[in-house]
């Protein structure tokens, strides 16, 4: 492990602060991370230095934020070893994946066409093709899982079939921790002449990227699970599928030539990034893959999945405790549940004790009724978590149990 | 924070032996609320006869708040007027919300610590969510489950 | 005047910067605002104690965020006299009508009905309509402008009729400074059985804004024209309206129950705030609410009504000058042309004296051909610029004509 | 920053007398293009015959940089052939993004104050991607005017 965790700490103001009297031990990044001081600090300075509203005059401050949004693009583009015109500023993975249902599905599916998605998608991966099916009389249809969490490759190949016109799968499961099989859906859905979408969310944080071996087509995912600001997200897609995309939203910057009644469009990627933009969050994100750029992003990955194994192992030898997905070859997350408490009661125990993770469906009720549940708790990690982190886990665990247990 | 305040001995002994759970088999109104945050549901079924709630059955899964509040509310207001059980339900809203409330809640009141938590203030609340809509229709507004 | 604008300039650290060796004067408001310390130090300390993601976890810093994100609602209900689940956050201006156009336009408007626009409005508030008429198959119809910029009510009275479903006009005009009679206009829609949209991108940041004496039925407007952060905008509308409405962009927090094929919708306005938001944007936006507050609207629409007028005044005296617009009853900002001098070549002279302002067709291209023009220059004003920014401004005009003229 | 470093005499000069304005009756290629940031156009109209640019004009409102950069480029290509055209267009838009170029750029060499200025940049290269458009149509993504 090449990380000086400990140094890394200290990156984080917010990770001193005391809950309740107690250390915070933040084990809730699969929801949002926590943002190094570089990053508070890239906002601050653009606000204090440089704002101006970016594409539109010729003074110094419009200028400078200019080139400081186009930088982030490029630096976006490097970290995910793609072009720079192929990616699309959003709010978040959410409106990137609906940017593309919208942009691409209601250009590329037809009625009686079929859209292929899993059970354990997040509702942002899922409800925007639900919504597509319906406006283009398109099936919903769904690679199975296996018993374990992981995906059936004999269901993909059973599911994707010649009128599969877009496949949207996450890369890590935000629940179950799942690795999927990227890579070889992207080849079923090339050979079925489909498109793949990449929900990122839960894999760009958490190790090193590459669109192209990847195989994606599309891929969305947030600036602020990532050490970014909130209010950023990216859709990067292949530039010839960019080109076949209608733009969704329209207004200021995305336009060449507007008339009252009709209007023509600027290049890509500007034709999909109408209005002002979330400038200040965007330099922040720039910030942010520098710093993760900086640890090392194959640094990152090696680090996360050891503490998810780990997690996992500690977590699945606990008497009362029961653990959701896969093995130990998982993202960095640990979804559970303790017998006969639920895990809202769960959550407020642990943040009593400093401790704090998420319960509920996680925006995935398929997958909970899949669970037969209606809620987990989950522990999730990033890189400045470490081993004690899961130490405090497990002792939360098990006084937890022992309270509700009286 | 001490957690005692919020899992008060009277919470956790609801929650472990529940009152009037299950279903009634002849209802005079059913409803189904869902807390969307965190997926729990319930289901209150009510028999009301001249003006008075005779029965009252709640079902479902949540946590202790959620199924604490439900099993103390349906005691609460069993044998008493729909008024009285509206007057409850409004009563028990503002007093989680920090307004006063004009009721006595009596063991309800044991859910006061839930106050100082607005996430949780949706559990505790639900049941009597449910209970407003069983009594008065026109409170179509809330979560309905479908 | 109350407003002591000398202690408020004080408040904005980037006004202190210096351009090419002068002190920076700020004349681009309209673009975007400056951000007071205030506003800078909430985003900075949201990021460094409170950070989390909202509605989703039941921990301490979930909570924090969560409540904090909510009061900012509050404030924005206040702010404009409305109910805070009337408030939907959004990314700006651009996506608050977009996301009317096509929740509401979608579901109201049907073949052979209109929409009416003004031939002043910004892209943001024309594309939109021009879009929904296409989908929709309606027509859009223009409210004529008298030959001062004005709005010809006569024209208003001809165009609106029973075929009419909506009616879109901005507050104040981003290029003429025109302020456009919109109760009367609310007025005639509300006749004719049409909702009233209004654009306030360039009002709300500058006057009292009170949604029920102006009759509107939505308001959209941007934070970052406002003091506060870019990425964060509002669309307000009347209750009964967005119970009409169909949610545009789907995800985590707009739902209720959601399984494999079928989703409920959350309560309004969750529904319509699909993803996580720009939670660090939001409450930002809040510290520059309670800033505004703070100095007092209605000081400070006194104030930019003084400055707008007396800018009109001071340039309308210059030869070889044409000012753009109605009279000095207008907005907080003067468009016009210097004879024979493009106004990109205007704007790079004023940056080399440390002004900025901005140059081109502001995202107005059909007032462009309305005006003759391909472009103008255009300074902007606002509450921490003062007398002696117009007399810079009237300097800076002198000597671009005597250089251009050498 | 001096503003002399951007409007140099000959730039200036070529904005005031612009050569080769108008258009041609008989062109074998004509573009028209926009910079969508300002709304300035350009029109260009060029007679290409046995590989050679034998007549160029061009049409249009700018500013003095895009204006000045046309004139100057109609002069250093007319009478070129096409493939000294597009050299010219490809070294004048490495030369202003601060990449090497190749070629001797003559009088369009004194815009390189405008290469501090990324948005102004556009419009001096403006012309020259109509230049580019114009002799080679495979260019077709560049903005065009419809
Ligand atoms: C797998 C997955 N997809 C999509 C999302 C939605 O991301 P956002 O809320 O940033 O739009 C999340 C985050 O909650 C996620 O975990
Ligand atoms: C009148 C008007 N409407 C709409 C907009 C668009 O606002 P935004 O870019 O913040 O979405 C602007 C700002 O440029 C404007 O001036």
């Amino acid at each position: 492990m090449t990380i000086a965790v400990q140094d890394l700490k200290a990156d984080f103001p917010i990770l001193s602060r005391s809950i309740h009297g107690q250390r915070l031990t933040y084990l809730d990044s699969a929801a949002t991370s926590q943002k190094p001081a570089a990053v508070i600090a890239a906002e601050l300075d653009y606000y204090q230095k440089t704002n101006a509203n970016i594409l539109r005059s010729v003074h110094t401050l419009a200028e400078e934020s200019t080139l400081a949004y186009a930088k982030v693009r490029t630096l976006t583009a490097d970290f995910i070893h793609a072009q720079a015109d192929e990616v699309i500023f959003t709010r978040g993975t959410t409106e990137s994946i609906n940017l593309v249902a919208r942009g691409y599905g209601d250009v590329h599916v037809r009625p009686g066409d079929n859209i292929v998605l899993t059970p354990l998608e997040h509702h942002s991966n899922l409800i925007p093709w639900q919504q597509l099916a319906k406006r283009q009389q398109a099936d919903l249809r769904y690679i199975e899982l296996r018993p374990d969490g992981n995906l059936s490759l004999e269901s993909a190949r059973q599911v994707i079939d010649s009128r599969t016109k877009m496949v949207a799968i996450a890369q890590v499961s935000n629940v179950l921790g799942t690795i999927l099989p990227v890579r070889t859906v992207a080849d079923l859905a090339h050979q079925a002449g489909a498109v793949l979408v990449v929900d990122g969310a839960q894999s760009v944080p958490h190790q090193a990227t590459d669109v192209v071996a990847m195989g994606a087509d599309f891929l969305a995912f947030s600036a602020h699970k990532m050490c970014g600001p909130t209010g950023v997200g990216v859709l990067w897609g292949k530039m010839a599928h960019l080109k076949t995309m209608s733009p969704v939203l329209f207004g200021g910057e995305m336009i060449a030539y507007v008339d009252r009644d009709h209007a023509t469009w600027a290049d890509i990627p500007a034709r999909f990034e109408g209005g002002t933009p979330n400038i200040a969050g965007v330099v922040g994100f720039g910030a942010a893959l520098e710093y993760l750029a900086e640890v090392g992003m194959d640094n990152v990955g090696a680090y996360m999945s050891h503490l998810g194994a780990l997690a996992f192992q500690r977590l699945q030898n606990l008497s009362g405790v029961t653990v959701y997905g896969p093995g130990p070859d998982r993202g960095p997350l640990v979804s559970f549940n303790i017998d006969g408490v639920h895990p809202h009661d769960v959550a407020q125990a642990f943040d009593a004790k400093g401790v704090a993770i998420r319960a509920g469906h996680h925006c995935a009720q398929p997958l909970m009724h899949w669970l037969g549940v209606n809620a987990t708790a989950r522990a999730s990690f990033y890189l400045y978590n470490d081993i004690d982190d899961i130490d405090v886990l497990v002792d939360a665990i098990e006084s937890t149990k022992r309270y509700f247990a009286r | 924070m001490n957690l005692d305040d919020i899992y008060r001995e009277t919470i956790l002994d609801h929650n472990q032996i529940p009152r009037n759970k299950g279903t009634l088999p002849n209802p005079t109104a059913s409803v189904g609320l869902l807390n969307p945050t965190c997926g729990d549901q319930i289901r209150l079924d009510v028999v009301v006869a001249d003006g008075k709630i005779t029965d009252i059955r709640f079902d479902g899964q949540g946590c202790a708040i959620s199924m604490a509040s439900a099993s103390m509310m349906t005691e609460a207001v069993k044998g008493h007027s729909v008024a009285e059980g509206l007057a409850l339900a409004r009563s028990f809203k503002a007093f989680l919300t920090g307004r006063p409330s004009e009721e006595d809640l009596g063991e309800l009141s044991a859910l006061e610590g839930v106050s100082q938590f607005p996430s949780r203030v949706k559990c505790a609340t639900l049941a009597h969510n449910a209970l407003e809509k069983a009594l008065d229709p026109s409170k179509a507004d809330l979560d309905a489950l479908d």
